[in-house]
């Protein structure tokens, strides 16, 4: 059971039990970017404030299985404080990461790193995407 | 049972997996296998248009397939309409017959047992119509009752559209008494087989449905083919739904006539090898005999009830189930966590809203998993699948969910 | 061209019998079939919601093969849905664009050499909407030309239905011409290319047709697939036609939303196996190039041509044909006598209005017979041919007809 | 090539250059039944004047193949002077023997009897049977 070792890695079990940013706010300044996975249920929420190019603020809520869950907690902490370029592009990265596509080695992506372990896992590649394509429509 | 007589006609069960997902799709017998390779190698003709020898065989092959149907389910072969799927000749009722009949502030009767395929079609004609959707109320443990469907049925009641056995509880619907009860105020029924005919018998004579829908890859047979059964004074009343070659009698610039009814419902160059398939794929039930199978699935679904009863950590939602359906979930584990535990396993379960998300709501819960048994299926799968269980059970408590 | 270097891929042709009736349905070559069988036998699962190796390995191929389509015709993957046949795109495009768009007095531009499955759906658009159908006047051939196009093209055209490639006169219309002066009153265009996408190089993106259908099983692929290209801007908008499985993002009782295009257009489960044969069908055609195709069958056409010219007592329609499609009567002689004489000879053409009857009755005809050709025939299947076509002749003369 | 010439017989071959009983009357005590198999082209209308359970008259107008049209002129002239009954029992009776089905080798077919050559090309029953269906309608 080495594989399922590797999807569920002591950071992420953390994030999923103690989810950092979770809830909304009531702000107009937010913006918000809803996704659903029917098959899974997977309903996951990013909400995320933009101030000068620099990610103020990004926040979440929803529900799902704990990849999901954890990925956008380990998502919110990651994004707030870079520019939204910088975001952008590490978004890509780990989505291609995830997605067991190439990516650049080079860009940081600190925690996330652990989702690596999904890449062994076809079927969960969605759950570990969801929340970050989310993220990247707020950003649009 | 310690020799299950058929497992070894389906070729797909070799690498030691164990296969708890016929809800989904059923395996295939070698002989559904060959019977549509025979149409790809030897015929690959078109039907009912070809004089030559293989167009003439593959013809008849094609219209024996509507007897072979319409003796299963005992209607006549007229009646007998090839789709893509069960969702397909949902829709195509919804089509045929609730658009163009239903007005506003009439009633559709569905349950929150429906499948998507048995609902969606309806609450759009709702939507277009103005017609109003009426639930049954489901008794404590999610079944659909006689007494709870009088309750919501009334003149204004049109169209009941409902499932003959769920796809996550595996109740069957007390259908006929309902089919009886909806006729006296003229509504018509359909019926969602979709999960009923591999593991019952379905007559619709006895039933005196008005419509029934179910589809070949849930019965051992190909995808894409689909069967609905329409009684025949409906079809030859009602237009078609799609317009093209074969259907039609007469075209003209200005205006166009069809054939009689099946065949106005099957526009075009339909399925061929799949509907061959099908037939085989009956046969192959008949062989055994539906009763059997019903036997045999039910044996291998109390072996398995007796044990999950055991283990503490799950949570079952259908003890009752008729079908071999065991819908569950691991406490505080996400349906989808789970599930990756069973595929590293080996062990072929679903896990999801199984396309029936009404009765998770029902439930109060957004996804379970759900094992489903059939013939294929022996002690020593269930065997696994109980020992994965507690696995599972033990490492995601480790893990700490 | 002594030895047809493809000839041996296709099994069904052992027992000496040529085949000429490849407009109706091809024949499929080993790769096909066993991609078919491949799914059938190893696989076996459904798409989109298993965990389980066969449902992702399947679900892999399914989507695989949306990218090979695409790229087949240069279309992005999410505007490729799969449906039942060409027929069942037409179809779907009259629902979801025609009958929710069109009003009393828009016109909707045909043609007479449309496949009843192109006309028919419009048929019935006009007929529910009150818009009004025009018919392109077609040339002393038989032909579709710009010039005919632009006398029927006005401010109230709203849809131009047409077919690329006749199945009967096995023209190519001037399409991509008439695209872009459709587009400039703003009207879309639909395009039949059932015909086309085997002959020659179809490209959506060079088109700018809005929709495009075609099916699997003209293209050396499975029965029971076809594909419905459409433009994103357009399938992002409209809505679904068929509804259930799979296809929705969430479900409630009261409201409920679709998940985005493609997979809004496709209900429950689909053709799967034979989603997977067509990959194994493109990568055929791929592998000769569809200019060698097109090249090959031009080759064999103008040989058989060459010889048929020279027998009095026929008369030929479409001399003119640019893909391989030669549709002829002995005169005097209704088709259908005459194509008993051809399949007892073993050689498969067809008889009839070939879901055409507009172009038949333009003609003046009640019936042709059609022989189509494509890359398994030889010179020497067309010296078999034209040899019957002349015993043919003699025959009936002598029974006085 | 004896297969062929078992189907295309000399009284066949007859009947469609010199068919009986062509061309429909304007007469409201006739009855009219039209069949038309749109894939091949044959459409075919029958005329019956039936009185006191007698076929006075039985006409057919259409274009098809040379089966279907001699077939129709071997019929009206068969069915001319029949009682109802006995031409239900004809009818029937040919119609099983072109589909190849069992029947009654004592019920005289007349001149149609040189159909049940039609046997042998499955694909040609259409054509021998559609003037016997649409007679059968002109009686109902
Ligand atoms: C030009 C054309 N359009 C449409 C069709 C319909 O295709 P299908 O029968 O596969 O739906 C055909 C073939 O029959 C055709 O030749
Ligand atoms: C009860 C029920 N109805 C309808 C369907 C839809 O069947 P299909 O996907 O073959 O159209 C299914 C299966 O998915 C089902 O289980």
């Amino acid at each position: 059971m080495t594989g399922l070792d590797n999807l569920y890695r002591e950071i992420i079990m953390e994030h999923y039990k103690n989810p950092r940013n979770k809830g909304l706010v009531e702000n107009q300044d937010y913006r918000l970017f809803r996704i659903k996975n029917p098959s899974c249920g997977d309903d996951i929420t990013i909400q995320t404030l933009v101030v000068d190019g620099i990610i103020k603020d990004c926040r979440h809520i929803g529900h799902g299985c704990s990849i999901s869950m954890a990925s956008a907690s380990v998502l919110t902490e990651l994004m707030i404080g870079k520019s939204v370029e910088e975001a952008e592009k590490i978004a890509d990265n780990y989505l291609n990461m995830v997605a067991n596509k190439e990516y650049d080695e080079n860009i940081d992506l600190e925690e996330a790193e652990v989702f690596s372990g999904v890449r062994q896992f076809p079927a969960r590649i969605k759950c570990a995407s969801i929340a970050w394509v989310a993220f990247k429509d707020t950003l649009k | 049972m310690m020799n299950n007589p058929w497992k070894k006609d389906f070729p797909q069960l070799t690498d030691g997996s164990v296969y708890f997902d016929t809800a989904a799709t059923s395996l295939k017998p070698q002989s559904v296998i060959e019977a549509v390779n025979h149409y790809y190698h030897d015929l690959s003709a078109n039907i009912h248009r070809g004089m030559y020898e293989a167009a003439v065989i593959t013809t008849e092959l094609y219209e024996r397939t509507r007897e072979t149907v319409a003796h299963f389910i005992n209607a006549n072969p007229e009646e007998v309409i090839y789709t893509r799927s069960t969702t397909a000749g949902l829709n195509m009722v919804s089509y045929i017959y609730g658009l163009e009949k239903l007005n506003e502030g009439d009633e559709i009767i569905v349950s929150e047992l429906e499948h998507h395929s048995s609902f969606l079609p309806w609450q759009n004609v709702a939507k277009k119509t103005g017609a109003l959707i009426r639930f049954i109320e489901l008794n404590q443990e999610g079944r659909i009752t006689v007494e709870a469907f009088k309750k919501v049925l009334n003149d204004k009641t049109k169209v009941v559209a409902l499932t003959y056995v769920s796809n996550v509880m595996g109740y069957i619907t007390p259908i006929k008494e309902i089919i009886e009860l909806a006729h006296q105020y003229q509504a018509i029924v359909i019926v969602d087989a979709a999960q009923a005919i591999q593991h019952i018998k379905v007559d619709v004579k006895d039933l005196d449905c008005d419509f029934l829908a179910f589809s070949g890859h849930k019965m051992l047979g190909p995808t894409g083919i689909g069967i609905l059964f329409g009684k025949y004074a409906l079809l030859k009343e009602l237009d078609p739904m799609e317009y093209g070659g074969d259907m039609n009698e007469d075209v003209n610039k200005d205006v166009s006539t069809w054939k009689e009814a099946p065949f106005k419902f099957e526009a075009g160059t339909m399925p061929i090898a799949s509907v061959l398939g099908l037939e085989a794929a009956i046969r192959y039930i008949e062989n055994i005999g539906i009763q059997n199978i019903h036997e045999h699935v039910t044996k291998v679904h109390r072996y398995a009830l007796a044990q999950l009863n055991q283990i503490s950590g799950i949570t079952i939602y259908n003890k009752g189930s008729e079908t071999g359906i065991i819908s569950f979930n691991i406490d505080n584990v996400p349906s989808h966590d789970a599930i990756t535990f069973f595929a590293e396993k080996k062990v072929a379960l679903r896990a999801g809203q199984h396309c029936a998300k009404l009765i998770c709501d029902w439930l109060g819960i957004y996804s379970c998993m759900r094992a489903s048994i059939y013939i294929y299926n022996t002690y020593k799968d269930v065997d696994l699948l109980v020992e994965t269980v507690k696995q599972a059970v033990e490492y995601f408590q480790e893990l700490g969910f």
